[in-house]
């Protein structure tokens, strides 16, 4: 019972730190149908960025999230300006392109980051983080908790942006119809750069959540995305409650399965579920 | 797509005398460092021609053919260090098991498009290498030790460069017939608009599948000859994302509506990469390698060939 | 292990009397890019007076990638103790020259550049390469262009490949990991010892090693292993393994793992509450940041190596002299000093053999005990020596010497004194 | 004799009706106008009847064959082929390889030099033979529109469906291309379904008509019937609260 009640809390507290991954990245996706590879790059240099904060001026992450989203809001929205919009006016549809485009971008990060920080890996050391409190009969670090907060706090603002923001339903409405939106008067190139600045500001904060429960070093930005790419097709593009759900499925998908299964076929699980998901639903799991 | 006639056969005789040129090249007293040299770019350009078959013809850019490569050496390997088995001989069965492995994933990742299915084929690559890794009896994560081909260096490079340039010629040689064919035409209808080419009659489901099929196989016939270069096989190599990402990559550099854009792409930026890394470094290389993506996709999004003067596009899709 | 004054450590003596380690920091270092590679040169003040003679070692080393930070420790190793034997007047009179190429962490590229370091550059002597699965790659190239190879081999398979020319000298045995530890539970009371085990394993080539070999331990110390799970890298979550091993009531807790996932595994074993009597790790605790990222939680973790900064052998004084000027602790890096240690060796096989033949150096490592910084060596057909481990426990953030008890530098702690 | 009937088609998108219980048939020879205001479900019964659509309720036949359960290519197969109402030519392929799939995939099969020489055959009879070996990315939008009805006559020519091939053409080309298709009827013998919005075209194609109003069937009949039929007026004059059922 109480390995059920601990699988259940730990599944929920990794599925949160994939929702908070996945929601900056689909939103980025949907409206401006850039896939952004290099989405988890931006995550891991907020993660130092935390993680230098705390090491060399004693700010807790949580305060630099004060100067990291207004910072990475502006890099997502040059980055739009200086690269998406060239390529898009290129080609109409960017999806693939954008995947390379990316990648390529991610690789240029990964590499400064290893020159500024070397390839060591990290793991935040704060007065929280060696705490646990109890639930239940389970136990929860204090990073993780903290993570946690981050995370719901970042999926709440979203949807309310989303909501009951002008921008933010211009946003879903660019999601929906890209051509048509425009048509109704909706600037979407302003629209687009916020929504990318969104997306990178996310990052940056998803990033500070998860250098609270993960060791992470410059590389860690590829299967972070492996798994950023997992939840956004589970629960589809543009939907920020899909996709939470998506991550919180997720976690829980693993952690439950390695109840009763191999650890090491735990992931497996996860990877047939998507499968089966696309076969029934091809455009993800919450996606009208 | 002109007439088949002299012209045709013409350029057939070309290519297989390229090819005959290609398999005596070792016999001009070549290096052994530089036959090796030769056998990744021999490799990368038949996986990147291979993945075209898909990518490039169909439109279906798959994000994962790290599978198919880990499939065919993992095969050879095993079955060279278990039955002491030749990947001479044993390399088709990779192929036909890469194959396999198309088959059952294709189904439901073919039903994706864009970069839907570029993400799926990415999650699947590892789907399989936790398959192939944890396969019961096996013991592939302590690692698969590969006997070198020959007694002597020299032989055993020989062996390794003469396989891979088979490998290779075969890759072209079908890339170049699905290219002329009705099948090729199908696959390019698909790529334009799959709607329209299933209400002119195209089988699109089955052919796709079958691109998948053929890509996988000759990936995977591929790998199945790399792996014996390797001497020791961690799983961590064999299955790398990296790898995936870098076939797409030669595809997208060279140019994607034949075979000839693979190729080049794969012979540039793999011997680009050997030079950059050489002269400045890994780190430094990682970064230019990183601003040639950016620079590929904003200012030749159709790939060198397109972007190299008419008179190479023209001699390329003749 | 017998020690006894050797050519590497009549130089330490040397050094240390005369004071010249002083000397060797102010000593040219030429370090030279050639269009040919990132080739390191090496050598002394006497380098150009007698090129003809000189003596060409090859080497590849992750330099770059993902084993990087550990790689280059193994470079200044190579790279210090042929500083100072070029600076004693070198190896049988002949200079020393190395050529380090990066193979960028890849195994393929590990061997592809060995080859060409033989047969492109036709290098006199080839060092090993690092980590494992570069260096079993690696072997079977060296064997094929009979050189002789000295390193950590690749785990206990690659030696069992019928090799001639390979060493592990010494060898990072996963099998032989925990050998110290078990030795000591067989000196506790009986009813001290753990009676029950969980572990869990990475699951590549470095993870199978050691669990193979702790499999066996456990087995030959009557502890029941009540769990064993392996985990593909990256782990994501450390917390279903550790609560699984809390559930399962193992008292002795085996996570053989690497850095990043030995980190998360701790920090859940504090989460969970997890009080085994005590934890042994694979090789998170010997790299230095475990301090630095874990703090306190990281003490009283056990561990093996065949390598300590504070093995009280005198060569090793030479290293620490070393690395006082190299990196400013007198505490040498571990890789540092197996760097050293391997390069010593060869060399003095080199000596021994009187040139640079490469079956004669076989034959007098066969028939020799090569001493280095290590201790000294006997090595059996497969080129292994003696099966040995040294344990040590992460005591206020360093991973001291705790045993075996004639090297010790500090006491084990044992059980882990939970709640102090 | 009927090449094509269509027996309680019913399809549904969400809450919105888009076909509901429409039945008709198409007789062979014949050319039948399909009618009906924005968004009354005249290319949903397309779709539905190429295989892009599985229809929620109803069946279609062609010749006794059943074609809501054959996918798409299957039924290019049988001999069905048609256009679409925005033009979707393969622009990256030239404007004969535009036509080669469907001749080699649809009901005639033909194979290397004889489908070249039909590809060329067609282009000549809509008169884009010229245009051969452009890139059809590069074609007006009328030749597109022509290009279109090439292609689907490629497929096969039993049964065309034209979709709105007359939409946004300037008034000068509309009797051009009126005679095109007269021509490329009288010469292929094929049976057509054409939906229309230009009224003039339609009148002077069809040999019948069939009025479809909110996925409803409204009448049918010779043209200078229907067109006098008060329900039609009714619909066309009154057609604001027609839903938009377009999908």
């Amino acid at each position: 019972m109480t390995q059920l009640v601990q699988a259940v809390t730990t599944g929920l507290l990794v599925g949160l730190s994939y929702a908070v991954l996945g929601v900056g990245f689909s939103l980025t996706w949907g409206a401006t149908g850039v896939i952004n590879a290099s989405h988890t790059m931006v995550a891991v240099i907020g993660a130092y960025l935390g993680y230098f904060a705390l090491a060399w001026f004693g700010v807790d992450p949580i305060i630099a999230l004060v100067v990291i989203l207004p910072l990475f809001f502006v890099f997502g929205w040059g980055f739009f300006e200086g690269l998406v919009r060239p390529l898009k006016k290129r080609t109409r549809v960017v999806g693939l392109s954008s995947v390379v485009l990316t990648l390529g971008v991610a690789l240029v990060l990964e590499s400064l980051t290893k020159l500024a920080a070397t390839a060591n890996p990290r793991l935040l050391q704060t007065a929280y983080t060696s705490r646990s409190f109890p639930i239940g009969p389970a136990r929860v670090g204090g990073g993780p908790a903290m993570a946690a907060v981050i995370s719901l706090v970042v999926i709440a603002a979203l949807v309310g942006f989303r909501q009951r923001t002008y921008l933010g339903r211009a946003m879903r409405a660019l999601e929906q119809e890209p051509e048509g939106a425009a048509l109704t008067g909706i600037d979407v190139r302003l629209t687009s750069g916020v929504a990318t600045g969104i997306g990178f500001a996310t990052a940056g904060a998803a990033g500070v959540a998860l250098s609270m429960i993960y060791v992470f070093s410059p590389t860690s930005y590829l299967p972070w995305l492996v798994f950023t790419f997992l939840v956004v097709i589970l629960g589809g593009v543009g939907t920020v409650l899909g996709v939470s759900l998506a991550g919180l499925f997720a976690g829980l998908a693993v952690s439950l399965a390695s109840l009763v299964i191999p650890f090491v076929w735990a992931n497996l699980v996860l990877f047939v579920l998507l499968i089966l998901v696309l076969l029934v639903r091809p455009t993800g799991l919450l996606r009208r | 797509m002109r007439p088949r006639g002299r012209s045709e056969r013409t350029i057939w005789l070309m290519l297989a005398a390229a090819g005959v040129g290609l398999l005596a090249v070792p016999f001009t007293g070549m290096s052994i460092y530089l036959m090796s040299v030769a056998f990744v770019v021999m490799f990368h350009a038949a996986a990147a021609v291979s993945w075209n078959i898909l990518g490039g013809y169909a439109g279906y850019e798959s994000f994962g053919h790290s599978a198919f490569i880990g499939v065919g050496a993992y095969t050879t390997a095993l079955l060279l260090s278990h039955q002491g088995l030749s990947p001479l001989l044993t390399a088709p069965v990779g192929a036909l098991l890469a194959a396999a492995v198309a088959v059952a994933v294709g189904y439901p990742c073919l039903r994706l498009r864009g970069p839907y299915f570029a993400l799926v084929t990415l999650v699947v690559s590892l789907a399989v290498s936790v398959v192939v890794v944890n396969l019961p009896g096996l013991n592939v994560a302590s690692g698969v030790f590969v006997s070198r081909p020959a007694a002597s260096p020299v032989m055993s490079r020989f062996i390794l460069y003469e396989a891979m340039a088979v490998i290779l010629i075969v890759a072209v040689a079908v890339a170049r017939a699905v290219e002329r064919s009705r099948f090729g035409v199908a696959l390019a209808a698909i790529r334009e608009d799959e709607e329209v080419a299933a209400t002119q009659g195209v089988p699109t489901t089955r052919f796709k599948l079958v691109a998948f099929v053929v890509s996988a196989a000759l990936t995977g016939l591929a790998g199945g000859i790399f792996s014996w270069s390797r001497g020791f096989l961690d799983p961590g190599d064999m299955f790398s994302v990296n790898l995936s990402v870098l076939i797409v990559l030669f595809a997208l550099f060279g140019g994607r509506r034949s075979w000839v854009g693979p190729l080049l792409g794969a012979l540039v930026v793999t011997l680009a990469r050997e030079f950059l890394f050489i002269v400045i470094g890994e780190d430094a290389a990682q970064i230019l390698f990183g601003v040639l993506l950016v620079v590929v996709i904003l200012f030749m999004p159709n790939g060198l060939i397109a972007a190299a003067p008419r008179l190479l596009r023209n001699g390329a899709r003749r | 292990m017998r020690r006894r004054i050797t050519l590497v450590a009549a130089l330490a003596l040397v050094v240390a009397a005369c004071g010249l380690a002083e000397e060797a920091t102010t000593t040219t270092t030429t370090t030279t890019t050639t269009a040919a590679g990132d080739t390191t040169t090496t050598a002394g003040e006497t380098t150009t007076t007698a090129p003809p003679e000189q003596l060409v070692i090859g080497a590849t080393l992750p330099l770059t990638g993902a084993f990087a930070d550990t790689g280059v420790f193994v470079r200044d190793g190579y790279e210090a103790i042929v500083e100072v034997v070029n600076s004693e007047g070198g190896v049988l009179g002949r200079q020393i020259e190395l050529v380090i190429e990066d193979d960028a962490s890849d195994p393929g590229q590990a061997a592809t550049l060995l080859e060409k370091l033989i047969t492109v550059d036709k290098v006199d002597l080839v060092l090993g390469g690092y980590p494992g699965s570069s260096a079993a790659a690696q072997m079977a190239v060296a064997e094929q262009h009979g050189m002789v190879y000295v390193s950590m081999g690749g785990h206990m398979a690659s030696f069992g490949q019928g090799f001639n020319y390979s060493f592990g000298a010494p060898p990072l045995m996963g099998q032989w990991w925990y050998k110290g530890f078990f030795e000591f539970l067989s000196s506790l009371p009986a009813d001290e010892r753990p009676t029950k085990a969980a572990m869990i394993t990475v699951n590549n080539p470095v993870g199978a090693s050691v669990r193979e070999g702790t499999v066996e331990d456990l087995a030959a110390a009557g502890i029941e292993l009540v769990m064993d799970e392996l985990y593909d890298l990256p782990l994501a979550s450390a917390e279903p393994l550790v609560s699984q091993a809390q559930a399962s009531g193992a008292d002795l807790f085996i996570a053989n793992s690497f850095f990043p996932d030995g980190v998360l595994t701790i920090r859940a074993v504090y989460t969970l509450g997890y009080q085994p009597k005590a934890i042994l790790e694979g090789i998170g605790t010997l790299i230095p940041s475990w301090k630095e990222e874990l703090g306190a939680e990281g003490d009283y973790i056990f561990s093996g190596t065949a390598m300590h900064p504070d093995l009280p052998f005198a060569e090793v004084d030479l290293l620490r002299q070393l690395s006082e000027e190299r990196y400013g602790t007198s505490a040498p890096p571990i890789y540092f000093m197996y760097g050293a240690t391997w390069v010593g060796t060869l060399l003095q096989a080199v000596e021994g053999a009187g040139g640079a033949d490469q079956d004669a150096i076989v034959a007098w490592l066969r028939s020799n005990e090569a001493c280095s910084f290590g201790g000294c060596l006997t090595f059996d057909d497969k080129g292994l020596p003696e099966a040995y481990s040294y344990l040590t426990q992460v005591q206020g953030g360093v991973p001291a010497l705790v045993g075996p008890a004639d090297v010790a530098q500090a006491e084990p702690i044992y059980p882990i004194p939970w709640g102090e | 004799m009927s090449l094509l009937a269509a027996r309680g088609i019913t399809k549904h998108f969400g809450g919105v009706t888009a076909l509901e219980d429409v039945s008709f048939e198409v007789m062979e020879g014949e050319t039948l106008g399909l009618i009906g205001p924005n968004g009354s479900g005249k290319t949903t019964f397309f779709n539905v009847a190429s295989g892009l659509m599985r229809p929620d309720a109803g069946r279609i036949f062609f010749d006794g064959v059943e074609l809501t359960r054959l996918t798409p290519p299957r039924i290019a197969r049988l001999g069905v082929a048609r256009t679409f109402q925005i033009s979707r030519p393969l622009a990256g392929l030239t404007v004969v390889e535009n036509l080669l799939p469907g001749i080699y995939f649809g009901s005639e099969r033909l194979s290397g030099p004889e489908a070249r020489r039909r590809a060329m055959e067609l282009l000549e009879l809509v008169a884009l033979d010229g245009k051969a070996h452009w890139s059809a990315h590069d074609l007006t939008m009328w030749e597109t529109r022509l290009l279109e009805l090439a292609r689907a006559l490629g497929v096969g020519s039993r049964l065309v469906l034209l979709d709105e091939i007359f939409a946004g053409l300037a008034p000068a080309d509309i009797p051009e291309t009126l005679d095109l298709v007269r021509r490329v009827r009288r010469e292929m013998s094929t049976t057509m379904v054409v939906v229309e919005h230009v009224m003039a075209a339609v009148m002077a194609l069809c040999d019948r008509i069939v009025v479809i109003a909110s996925g409803r069937l409204v009448t049918e009949g010779a043209p200078q019937e229907v067109v006098r039929h008060p329900r039609v007026l009714e619909v066309y004059l009154g057609s604001k609260e027609v839903p938009d059922a377009q999908g």
